[in-house]
């Protein structure tokens, strides 16, 4: 087991990851632009869509791919709904909504780590788990928003049954959402036409198109520079995860705080173990190739940072980032990246073993 | 020169498309963006540093010589920011005619 | 604490390097140069998205105690907004002396 | 609507920390911090080119509509301006509540 | 025929930038930060001179050389007048000016693309092709103001004779450009020294100094990444263009608007196709080879959209931008991207096999 | 002498650098957006540092590799005192402190720029001069600081001896400095966590830790971009650099300036060269080989224009920016560059032959 995390540990990306944590810690002036940061974010999301979609060109279209595409889109639909009713009677409706589309999407860096750390190992992996990926972006978005709105509707009608009419007056500040806000339209483009997910999603398709001859073409950006964007993406992420982490100490003082500190920690490490078991469990069921069972067990574990909080901003406003943000990038993200990886690696070599 | 107001807003940059929108709804004859600020206020420290642009804050800045409309945004805009944090200012501006 | 008007001027980016040249020949004191917004006005929707600048804005703000200096600013800066687009505010504010 | 001030300050960018810190300790709301812009005063052009910071500006907008508090920002604010550069300008503005 | 247009189409950079316009459209929020695509131009004009030079470096500097460049120089200039006499009554005279300077200059990704494509159909061009392009932008840039003087001296003087002293204050008011704006001095600055045009005359001058010692040096820059840097710009120009294709639409609905859209997306795609019948014939008389002879027809046919705009709006500042702009970025570049560079690549080797 | 001389000069970095100085001089709008330089100063020192560290976890750590460090951390101290004494009479004490920081500390630039200019010599060089490198940062600030707060402490001492309580309050504009500024703990970090310096070190300790392994993993990104984003690098600290010296000629004609601007000009040329003899000096006492001797040398001659500067407008910001920074960027870095590290090569060859 210890071999497992100590090659993790040691692996430059994950080296650079700590270093940005460090610097933030100590309280260095090291920064990386956000332009900078944007510009290496959109590269990975080109290169691994590119790199997945060249290896769907290459694989047989068969039954395992289907299931799990299948499989991938049926994790982002549960896990919203089982962290929804976990969390929903501990923190105010938008928040367990919002918390609940985070966990059920996935963190594109949190993956890409993974494939590098499989190639590292010299383990196989299938394209068409990049698939996957991108097609949990958008599911878990939708599932909490609709979770929300029945939970507020079903509040409105309790109040309304009890109290009287007054009472449907403040439940309508949460409808006013509808007139306010957003429409199913939007939301559909939010959630599906957002921004990562879009990219990967091409990239992924034209990758499939161009085949072996595209990569040919771009095999010297996509291929040889990966390791060292990557580097540079998780020492920025070191920095932000870092300071948010931190902010979460001093915020935690205020009393008014939605959610303990505590209580907050013990929620970001227990989600992922926790969707890390269920997405474990199906992809044995599956009988997923090694590689392939690592990666889908660690979409499962892993929360979005970027694509769903840009989404939730526009779609869920009265959610608060204080909560779901730090959640997901301050905890689960370092938590999936240091400890997940190797762990989930090592239980599920014995359960393939077994 | 004519008496206008200078309106200001501050909001978090994920916003600004629908601030734009809600501008023009509201019948702003412009708006100036200025974007990428960061910024302190109820809802804690918005580093602008975080690849989502949730806590990223923009500025709106617009000139408005019709005091109707200009109740109108202000209106208008208070919902928004009551739900997403922000501040709007309004303030007096004399507008170079050109 | 010194009266003085404030200035604030938005003009297309790619005629900063002129507006500054123009601020200068002016006699203006200083001023402060925001880079890379975006806006609408009577010429559309600049983005702030081409790879030109012709479609960014930028803003900038001039301190300035004297009222004739303001005159001439004011006066210098209308021909080329007149040209290009753009908009000029001039308000009240106190100007802390350190 | 609420009475009160707009304070604005340009200050180095390399300096945006501290002040930032001493706003809080003033006991400052909350600030907006608009970064990387350029400007020419007495200390001569900062061209926001070099890689160093030094040469850049950025521009804090602080709303308050508490006098003391006010005055004692732009007390506290003045040291730092006097060793480093930079200007502050105090306006009348309307707070828009949320 | 077919084969060309989807060998063309099927090439990773020009299927970024249909997703990038598909992203747009869609209005997903996609968006590549401007720095970032800043970046990725100044890249492709470093490395493009960086590679003419040490092309131009390896060949002899014969007739051929000098032929092919005093063409491209006289395509920069008689260009703009054929488009200034065609638009000039039905625009205004700055408007007409602007259109002739922009088609006059060349689009240097157009040109990049056009590489691109021959490289990957392993058709052979000479390096000095891109001393042509670069030649190609001031000249246009200097015809177009001087055209529009011209005409504004012109219309003076007839007022003048026909009016009497009044009309000339009018006419004035064009004259009021001289003491308001631009002297020859600047106007030689801004053609000849804008910032793209220097880099990548800068960078040939260096490629042909360092030769193969110093692409060996930085191959791995220039090289490698080349089409990869070429997809992500292409992606930005996809996002940009389709933009610019939507407010023309929304905007054409204005009554005011100089140039109804229709005429205009005319104007986007017949000049082009005549320039392109201008510098293809040219070629076919100068007996320049099948690479060459689509490189100088791509140059008549492109239109210019970083450096002549930036240029205009110091030099021209009445011409309105919403024309030329997106007569160039989003109807001439996209064409000439998507049918144009196959299609006269048929037709030169129809021309060239008879 | 020639044959150094002039290889130096037509390598493509320098070149490029030149390029950037011409595009300022002729007043082109060519520009480097600041993101993308940070970007490429951050990429230089990443890749630096990496670099370093591989090479140092290759070799062994023996007395040599010591030496080399003190040598270079001796250096880093004398040379702010030497600098200090010889200017404290012409400078008031804040602006020759801030130069004495400036001069002890090292150009990360100059220095890739020179082991770029021994790797294109073939001459080999050690990894741990990177450490030195990075060691050399922090001293001289501690330095420059330590210097002007005795200065001024001794002032105060001599006023109130001479002159009473009144001068005191006087000297007491200094003191200010404590209430208002920097503790000694923050002047701790911002010279010994400074972004620059935190960013090499960590990735020489990464690359130390990960070694060849790591290096296989990222070298398609250190390795062969690295002189390729030198370049770009070097253009715009031309651009940079050439605007300083415009403006240093320009501000030079106000009465006020505190220093005549021949005599900074002179002062910039004559320091790197004193202290480059006696770095040399000290490299040539250590029997360092020529590579390493040569690279101990520019980090004598060099001086800082990014970590320095940014920490002094921190902890001195009384010293004014426009004498230390021109001087070190606009003439010092040019003049190592140019003829700097060719005729310190070339004494050195000449010192080690005889
Ligand atoms: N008093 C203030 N003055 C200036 N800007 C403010 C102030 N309060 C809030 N802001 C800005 O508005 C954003 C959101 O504020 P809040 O909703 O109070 O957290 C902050 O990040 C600041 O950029
Ligand atoms: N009413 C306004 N308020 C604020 N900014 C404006 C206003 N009108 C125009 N602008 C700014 O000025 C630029 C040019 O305006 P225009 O020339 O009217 O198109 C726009 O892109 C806006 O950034
Ligand atoms: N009169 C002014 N109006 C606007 N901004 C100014 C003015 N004076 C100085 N500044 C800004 O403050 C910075 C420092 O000013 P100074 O300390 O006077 O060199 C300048 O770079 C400008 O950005
Ligand atoms: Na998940
Ligand atoms: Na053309
Ligand atoms: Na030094």
């Amino acid at each position: 087991m210890d071999s497992l995390f100590l090659a993790n540990l040691s692996s430059p990306p994950l080296l650079f990851f700590f270093l940005g944590a460090a610097a933030a810690f100590l309280r260095s002036d090291l920064e990386i632009p956000t332009q900078i940061a944007k510009f290496l974010s959109l590269y990975l999301l080109f290169a691994i869509g590119f790199k997945g979609g060249v290896a769907l060109a290459e694989s047989s279209l068969d039954a395992t791919v289907w299931q799990g595409l299948l499989a991938a889109v049926a994790l982002s639909v549960v896990i919203p709904l089982l962290v929804f009713f976990l969390l929903s009677r501990r923190l105010p409706a938008a928040d367990a909504a919002a918390v609940a589309a985070t966990y059920g999407s996935v963190s594109a860096v949190t993956f890409v780590t993974c494939t590098a750390y499989l190639d590292t190992s010299n383990i196989a992996w299938s394209g068409h788990l990049v698939a996957a990926m991108a097609l949990m972006e958008s599911p878990a978005i939708i599932v909490g928003i609709l979770l929300y709105r029945l939970k507020i509707a079903e509040r409105a009608k309790a109040a309304e049954a009890a109290k009287g009419p007054e009472a449907v007056l403040g439940a309508g500040a949460g409808n006013s959402y509808d007139s306010d806000g957003i429409s199913w339209r939007e939301l559909l483009r939010e959630s599906c036409l957002n921004g990562s997910v879009f990219l990967i999603v091409g990239s992924m398709i034209i990758g499939a198109v161009t085949g072996s001859r595209g990569m040919a073409q771009i095999h010297g950006f996509v291929g040889e520079l990966f390791i060292g964007m990557l580097c540079l993406f998780l020492l920025d992420m070191g920095i932000v995860a870092a300071r948010r982490l931190q902010e979460l100490g001093s915020n935690s003082r205020r009393t008014d705080a939605p959610l303990p500190l505590v209580r907050l920690m013990i929620y970001a490490i227990v989600l992922p173990i926790g969707n890390a078991v269920l997405a474990g469990t199906l992809a044995l069921l599956l009988n997923l190739p090694e590689g392939d069972a690592l990666l889908l067990t660690i979409l499962g574990a892993s929360a979005s940072y970027i694509a769903v909080p840009a989404a939730l901003r526009l779609a869920l406003p009265e959610a608060s980032p204080s909560i779901y943000l730090p959640m997901s990038l301050a905890i689960t993200f370092p938590f999936n990246l240091l400890v997940g990886i190797p762990l989930y690696h090592q239980v599920l070599r014995w359960a393939l073993s077994t | 020169m004519k008496a206008c107001k200078r309106v200001e807003i501050v909001i978090e940059e994920a916003l600004s498309g629908r601030m734009a929108g809600r501008l023009d709804e509201l019948g702003a004859p412009g708006y100036t963006l200025i974007p990428r600020a960061s910024g302190r206020g109820d809802r804690g420290l918005r580093r602008g540093d975080d690849p989502t642009g949730t806590l990223t804050n923009c500025v709106f800045i617009i000139a408005c010589d019709d005091d109707e409309t200009v109740q109108r945004i202000v209106d208008g805009v208070r919902t928004l920011l009551s739900r997403s944090g922000g501040i709007c200012l309004v303030s007096d501006a004399l507008w170079v005619r050109h």
